[in-house]
């Protein structure tokens, strides 16, 4: 029983519940101070805004939970974005160029899966090499130009909302795509294995556990997202360009260490994740309607990037103090 | 029970081992290399690509980047990274652009250390953060990556110095020159030879690395590591913070929104130049290298008249056979190392 | 070496005559008795460093709780307790790693606070602790010299000077190491080498040794002795930590007891038997440390033919029986580990055949390993055992995660259940289930190890050095357990360092020398002098 | 393992799901009718409506911080004040469409009379201005075009033919009347300057510039660095280059900067379109002879004006309506809804101090 307490008060003091109720907070205050932000026509543009990041954020998340990195996710999204519209304008049907430009983004994830568990090379250098890589194909595919004139049927559909209600379409695919990405990282035998291989790589091995071709994998899968994501961003815009997404990595990167996910692998949560995302856009939202400038966004959004890895530190380091000092004090009573 | 035995290993000074230190040296001598075959290609097709202007032109690109590679290096070497340098160089260069236009008669110098000062201050934020606030400076750097660019926007509010808002005499600073060498060049030259020198022949240097190669052997080695590591990011925002000045006298007009993307340029220039992202190995002057290579093969492309659009992807490309072949340097090394100890 | 089982019981128990706070009265009495059998040697003088009354807690773990004793010029003092006594927090409060809570520390008489390992190296206290601490990417010269390293007059660092001082070293510790290579690579026996040589280098006063002896073989152990003599002469103080008793009675004057956390005594070492130091660090009598029963061996299990892996093993086969306990045994370097992973498929290999129960393993698979009925226990527990951070929970059902699995999901309680029943099994002593095992002590984090493996219902438990490092009442019970489990039809493989441990649970012995099979010995052939004398392919000199 | 080839089939399942979405197997880029486009209320003009007061009008320029763009709005911020109306200015720091595509939805929830957007991408920002326009909010599109079919009227700067003549023809002034000439622009896909360039390429087939030839059209892609890296590497390509046009503001400063700072100065002349505080230390060194310009404040002027017309229904947007621009004076709207300036200002060391922008 008392086994229970101390575990949910351990639950409940961590950093990924903190976030959690953070986000409620904020959701709530600005509700009801900021104008305007409470409306339904808002909460479909947060949705549509969130899309990008909270999508790459999933694979990303398991990701850095083995303790490897992805920098260039936004950079496959610009080569996607680009092949769709070459592809285009090559006279492709679109239903054929969406699964293609997903292969396309798993093939991206291939390489860097590739170069990370099949030559062991470190994964923020070989991503940080693709992501200058791939975005330079992107606009080797398309150069500087743009190609707009996708079908309103597909375009529609992602700004659009369900019945033309307060539902967003998209919508339906992030709650889907976030259901398959939790159980599959918090209730199943996969999952678990992707801590052991965060926390001590050599250890899984030991047990068991294929740690390369896991990691493998999930450079594949955070590819294939990042190729949808690249579709849906054209989608959405309209707008097929080499440029789609530029710097998104560092948003994403930001949102999912937000979430309380230990930049060294094994430690973190989806819940944490997906509330760190909404905390992002949502105060980039309110803060917005307020007339606050982006500037700020950029002190918030690093501030808060920070204070998610020095507050949980601080507050251990303040509770050791203070146990100490009770011992010197009993000590020196005695 | 005490058992006589003579020892079978391999006698002292054993040749393999000295080969596989010759190993190391050959990293830099890659960059060399291929820096020559490009430089030689290039010219071959436009003599004019080693006229003196052009030449000069590409020293005066590089100066900037390789003093930011100078010091993110070092940080790098310590197992750490610094994201923020991109943003340090933007408040300094708006710092003391916005100084010089409106001190007309201060004196170079007084930019170059206010300049220094301003970065110093946010790299001090960052190694403090890093050490005392036990956060990755990977964290710490991305966070301050955005607070400093913020800051920067916030400060400036849209506004922007232009060239003729500036002092004469500092305009003329990134194109003047003593015995033939821009002050620009001769100032990354100072830097890059000091931050060579330091981390290679003084203890503090060797101390950088130790810390890199085995952190917590370091802190049990009884190495200063808080005072080092505040050090190497100090220097690494000191360092940033000269190049916002050098930035700012090179083109003159400077906005909020100076040096925004720099750091994958410099991150991407120490890797290059053989530096690992694990920390404990690679050099200063490597960086360098890898900042001069990177801009070599911009202006390159320029000239031999190839789609700009394949610059990137062929930096991104380096990048990746950079670090595949130190991989394959340290394989090597390590096989050349087993078979001397193997006693199969 | 074989004391531990064959020393008769010649020597009185004495209890605990003296409680932890009188450390006075150990301190004073001992140093006169010293002083009467090797003259001038510590005599009146001062005590070098004394520890005394020092608590350090970490959380609400007391590590240490008011110990006391000093350590003299010109002595070797042993510190010897049960793993989680608290010796390695001692060691770690005179290196200026942790600071103590409470009570002082005093370097010539004079109380000191260190603030990090730097005060106490300045202090000259130098340390070579249980794990190498070495940096892999510089040389080994600069590893040595790294802290003072020899300068010239513009301050830079003299190369030269330093190479040729780690030469003089290697010299003296009679071991070829080139000094300009890097320390990357370096076997584990080496790496210690190394780390010796750092300490010798810095010239201390007072050399503290957490298990130094561990990797290294006879020849090395008593060269790093006749070096550490030789200082010991020159006048400084020894301290000297280790679980096998044979060295301490070889190198030490006295020796300080330590039983979870506190003092328990500080006596001369010829007062006392092995017994007595063990019965004092336990705190009760121990049954015979080494119970296997004999059973009749069933069927084959495993057949290893001609394994080979180029440069560190070649043309190994054995083969392992159902109840048979099957020990590998060798010097630390040659191979034997190597091997065991490679069966396991941990390592790969480039030619032979691994068949368990006559069919063949797939190469380089641990899977298909564990799929065959294959479990390992891994030589190193922090790296390959366990996952520290992990709840104990999770380690123990991290290979059988997939079983335990419902159409592909998992939810806590089967988990929880399945590591409840196998915690117990093995008498883990543990808080809570969720608690992360890098909190238990080492002989309980073994348990665990143990648990996670024997869970999978294996037909061939291979243990890799199965009781390093855990204190003597774990061990007991772990020798206890692979008796019982080889009783009941399990074939084991045992690689272990320790010949007591081999000679006592093996049935039969397969010794390398140097990554090859060097001999095949059965239980009856097998003797102190037969193990070595094929391990070392040498003449043994009693 | 197994596992995550399930999450890849899921994802493989997801994408289908969109894929299915149209029934219809096949829709490609000649099947596709452009439907897109929100339909707008057709409304009529009443030229004699009441102007209203307190219309909240805001500017979004393609980014902030570009000086350019600083004095367009800095025109329009004029305007309002003297239209009695509530000016307002928000903007991304990078010149993307996407973050353009947050403030418009921003401004939508903060019901805004009128929008005035120069787009970074004439399609990506359109969804959002329909949706716009179907909240009431009058769109005016300036600097940079968005589709015709998602905004009321666009401010043109100058008409397309009267830019190109006049870069032409003070390229020919500058080479000399013979020699080599270069174009450096902004990115290859910039709308106004590739037209511009095209009209400038049929001039110079023309037999008066016979003697004049085009070697090469560079793009620094407005950005400071790489024009000037550009400029650089036009001059290493082309050693007899006579001159530099840069019909973009970024692209004219980085390559007077180069030239007046390098061996080519008084060698090579620099021309084009440019901002005269940022050209003036150039003029006055002698490095720029002549560039030309409109006056960006007019056209933020000009834009707040056209939407407080559309606000207070004075006009719809249609070819023909007719309405005044406070100092500017009447304006007449052209076809697509496209309303003129004037024709670009020329600056020479003469004049170029009378200007401050």
């Amino acid at each position: 029983m008392s086994d229970r307490v101390a575990t949910l008060r351990s639950r409940l003091t961590s950093w990924d519940s903190i976030i959690v109720v953070l986000t409620v907070l904020v959701l709530v205050v600005a509700s009801f101070s900021v104008d305007n932000f409470g409306t339904s026509r808002n909460f479909t543009f947060m949705v549509l805004d969130l899309l990008p990041i909270i999508l790459i954020a999933l694979p990303m998340t398991m990701i850095i939970v083995t303790g490897e990195i992805d920098l260039s996710v936004a950079s496959t999204l610009g080569l996607t974005s680009s092949m769709m519209g070459w592809l285009w304008n090559q006279g492709l049907s679109i239903e054929s160029i969406i699964p293609l430009c997903i292969v396309i983004g798993a093939v991206c994830g291939v390489v860097n899966g590739f170069l990370i568990t099949g030559l062991g090379l470190p994964s923020l250098a070989v991503t940080i090499g693709t992501l200058a890589l791939y975005r330079g194909l992107a606009f080797v595919v398309l150069g500087d130009g743009a190609v707009a004139d996708f079908p309103f049927d597909y375009t529609g559909w992602v700004t659009g909302t369900i019945g033309g209600g307060a539902v967003p379409n998209v919508l339906i695919l992030i709650v889907a795509l976030a259901l398959i990405f939790g159980i599959v990282q918090h209730a199943t035998p996969f999952g678990r294995s992707l801590y052991a291989i965060g926390a001590n790589a050599q250890a899984a091995h030991f047990s068991g556990i294929r740690v390369a071709r896991t990691k493998f994998w999930l450079y594949v899968v955070s590819g294939a997202v990042a190729g949808l994501v690249g579709v849906l961003w054209t989608l959405r815009y309209a707008s097929a360009r080499a440029d789609n997404g530029a710097g998104l990595e560092l948003a994403v990167v930001a949102a999912v260490l937000l979430g309380g996910v230990s930049i060294f692998g094994g430690k973190g949560s989806l819940p944490g994740v997906l509330a760190g995302v909404v905390l992002l856009t949502a105060l980039q939202n309110a803060l917005r309607l307020e007339d606050v400038s982006g500037q700020a966004l950029n002190i918030v959004t690093g501030t808060l990037l920070v204070l998610s890895v020095l507050l949980p530190n601080v507050t251990t380091a303040v509770r050791g103090n203070w146990q100490r000092r009770k011992l010197r004090q009993a000590a020196a009573t005695r | 029970m005490t058992i006589t035995s003579t020892p079978t290993k391999a006698p002292l000074g054993n040749p393999v081992a000295q080969k596989a230190s010759g190993l190391f040296k050959q990293r830099e001598l890659g960059i060399v290399l291929a820096l020559a075959l490009l430089v030689a290609y290039t010219a071959i097709d436009n003599p004019r690509f080693l006229s003196g202007q052009s030449i000069r032109d590409n020293l005066l690109n590089t100066a900037i980047l390789a003093v930011m590679a100078t010091g993110q290096a070092i940080v790098v070497i310590t197992r750490n990274i610094d994201l923020s340098v991109g943003s340090v160089l933007g408040i300094s260069a708006f710092a003391v652009a916005t100084l010089m236009s409106k001190n007309q008669d201060l004196p170079m110098i007084v930019a170059l250390l206010v300049g220094l000062g301003v970065g110093a201050v946010a790299g001090l934020v960052n190694g403090v953060l890093v050490r005392y606030g036990k956060v990755p400076a990977l964290v710490v750097t991305l966070g301050t990556l955005y607070i400093y660019r913020g800051i920067t926007y916030s400060w400036a509010g849209g506004s922007q110095v232009n060239a003729d808002e500036l002092p004469r005499h500092f305009l003329t600073f990134a194109n003047d020159s003593i015995l033939g060498i821009p002050w620009l060049v001769l100032i990354a030259l100072v830097v890059i030879a000091a931050g060579s020198i330091m981390m290679r022949n003084y203890r503090v240097g060797r101390e950088l690395y130790a810390m890199g190669s085995s952190p917590a052997a370091a802190e049990l080695a009884g190495i200063k590591v808080a005072r080092n590591l505040l050090g190497a990011f100090v220097l690494s925002g000191a360092l940033a913070g000269l190049a916002g000045v050098l930035y700012a006298a090179r083109f003159g007009t400077v906005d909020a929104a100076a040096g925004t993307g720099y750091e994958l340029n410099v991150v991407a220039a120490v890797v290059v130049g053989g530096v690992a992202v694990f920390g404990g190995s690679g050099t200063v002057w490597g960086a360098a290298l890898g900042a001069l290579l990177l801009t070599v093969i911009g202006s390159a492309l320029a000239v031999l008249d190839i789609n700009q659009f394949w610059q990137q992807a062929i930096v991104g490309a380096l990048i990746i056979l950079a670090i595949c072949a130190d991989r394959l340097v340290a394989f090597r090394i390590a096989r050349s190392l087993r078979k001397r100890d193997a006693h199969v | 070496m074989a004391e531990a089982n064959a020393r008769p019981e010649d020597q009185p128990t004495r209890r605990d005559e003296q409680p932890a706070e009188a450390g006075d009265g150990t301190a004073a009495q001992p140093a006169a008795r010293s002083g009467d059998r090797s003259g001038a040697r510590s005599g009146d003088r001062p005590a070098r460093l004394e520890v005394h009354d020092v608590a350090k807690s970490f959380g609400a773990v007391a590590a240490v709780q008011g110990v006391s004793f000093p350590l003299y010029p010109g002595e070797a003092h042993a510190l010897v307790g049960e793993n989680g006594a608290g010796k390695s927090t001692i060691v770690k409060m005179l290196a200026g790693v942790h600071r103590p809570d409470t009570g002082t520390l005093r370097v010539d008489g004079v109380d000191v606070d260190f603030g990090g390992p730097g005060d106490a190296k300045a202090a000259g206290i130098a340390v070579i602790y249980q794990e190498p601490t070495l940096f892999p990417d510089l040389s080994v010269a600069e590893n040595i010299a790294m802290g003072n390293q020899p300068l010239t007059k513009l301050r830079q660092l003299d190369r030269k000077a330093m190479n040729a001082n780690a030469e003089r070293l290697f010299r003296r510790l009679g071991v070829p190491l080139d000094p300009a290579r890097p320390a990357r690579g370096l076997s584990i026996a080496d790496q210690q080498l190394v780390e010796i040589a750092k300490a010798l280098s810095s010239e201390a006063r007072v050399l503290i040794m957490d298990e130094p002896t561990a990797a290294l073989s006879a020849v090395e152990v008593e060269r790093l002795f006749s070096v550490v003599r030789s200082l010991r002469d020159e006048g400084a103080a020894i301290m000297f930590i280790s679980h096998r008793f044979e060295e301490i009675t070889a190198l030490c004057e006295r020796v300080t007891i330590m039983r979870d956390g506190k003092h328990v005594a500080t006596e001369l070492v010829a007062d006392l038997s092995v017994d007595d130091m063990i019965r004092r660090m336990v705190g009760r009598d121990l049954s015979a440390l080494f119970p296997k029963q004999d059973v009749d061996p069933g069927e084959v299990v495993l057949e290893v033919e001609g394994l080979s892996r180029e440069g560190v093993f070649k043309d190994i086969s054995f083969s392992v029986r159902s109840g048979e306990i099957v020990a590998l045994a060798g010097l630390v370097g040659a191979g034997r580990s190597e091997v065991m992973q490679a069966v396991f498929g941990v390592d790969p290999y480039d030619t032979g055949t691994v068949k368990l129960h006559g069919r063949r393993l797939k190469k380089g698979s641990p899977r298909a390993a564990m799929a065959a009925g294959m479990a390992l226990v891994p030589e190193d527990r922090r790296q390959q055992g366990l996952v520290m951070e992990l709840s104990i929970e999770r380690n123990v059902t991290l290979p059988r995660a997939r079983k335990l699995a419902r159409l592909g999901l998992l939810f806590g309680g089967s988990e929880r259940a399945h590591a409840h029943t196998w915690t117990q099994k093995l008498q883990t002593k543990l808080g809570r289930l969720s608690d992360a095992v890098g909190t238990l002590s080492g002989g309980n984090q073994q348990k665990v190890v143990l648990a996670k493996w024997l869970a999978t219902g294996p037909k061939l438990l291979i243990v890799d050095e199965p009781t390093r490092g855990i204190d003597v009442g774990t061990k007991a019970e772990v020798h206890r357990l692979m008796s019982s489990l080889a009783a009941d039809g399990l074939a084991v493989v045992m690689v272990s360092s320790e010949l007591p441990e081999v000679l006592g649970m093996a049935d039969r012995v397969v010794v390398l020398r140097e990554g090859r099979v060097a001999a095949r010995l059965e239980r009856a052939e097998a003797t102190e002098e037969s193990v070595m004398y094929a391990a070392m392919g040498q003449e043994v000199a009693a | 393992m197994l596992r995550s080839s399930r999450t890849l089939l899921s994802v493989g399942t997801a994408a289908l799901l969109v894929t299915g979405l149209s029934a219809c197997g096949g829709t490609t880029k000649d099947s596709a009718s452009n439907s897109g486009g929100g339909a707008q209320v057709a409304a009529s003009a009443d030229p004699n409506a009441q102007a209203k007061e307190g219309l909240k009008i805001a500017f979004l320029p393609k980014q902030l911080n570009n000086p350019y763009s600083d004095v367009e709005v800095g025109g329009g911020k004029v305007a309002v004040g003297e239209l009695k109306g509530e000016y307002k200015l928000v903007g991304p720091n990078d010149a993307s469409a996407s973050s353009q595509v947050s403030y418009i939805n921003t401004l939508i929830q903060q019901q805004q009379d009128v929008i005035v957007v120069a787009a970074n991408d004439p399609n990506a920002v359109c969804p959002s201005l329909n949706q716009a326009r179907a909240a009431k909010i009058k769109v005016i599109t300036f600097d940079s075009d968005a589709s015709k079919d998602c905004r009321d009227a666009f401010i043109n700067q100058a008409t397309t033919q009267g830019i190109g003549e006049s870069l032409a023809k003070m390229a020919l002034e500058q080479a000399g009347g013979a020699g080599e000439i270069a174009v450096l622009s902004a990115t290859p896909n910039a709308t106004n300057q590739n037209s511009w360039i095209d009209v400038m390429k049929k001039e110079l087939a023309k037999p008066e510039y016979s003697k004049l030839k085009l070697v090469k059209v560079a793009y620094g892609n407005d950005d400071d660095q790489k024009s000037f890296q550009e400029a650089q590497g036009l001059l290493q390509s082309y050693p007899n280059l006579k001159a530099i046009v840069a019909p973009t503001t970024v692209g004219i400063a980085a390559a007077a900067r180069y030239i007046s700072s390098s061996s080519y100065k008084g060698k090579v002349a620099v021309t084009g379109l440019g901002l005269p505080n940022q050209m003036r230390e150039y003029v006055k060194d002698d490095t720029v002879k002549k560039f030309a310009l409109w006056n960006p404040a007019d056209i933020g002027y000009l834009a707040a004006y056209a939407g407080a017309a559309m606000a207070s229904g004075q006009i719809t947007g249609a070819e023909g309506e007719k309405f005044k621009a406070g100092k500017l004076g009447e304006y007449t709207i052209g076809a697509g809804g496209e309303i003129v300036l004037g024709p670009p200002t020329e600056f020479t060391k003469a004049n170029i101090d009378e200007f401050n922008f």
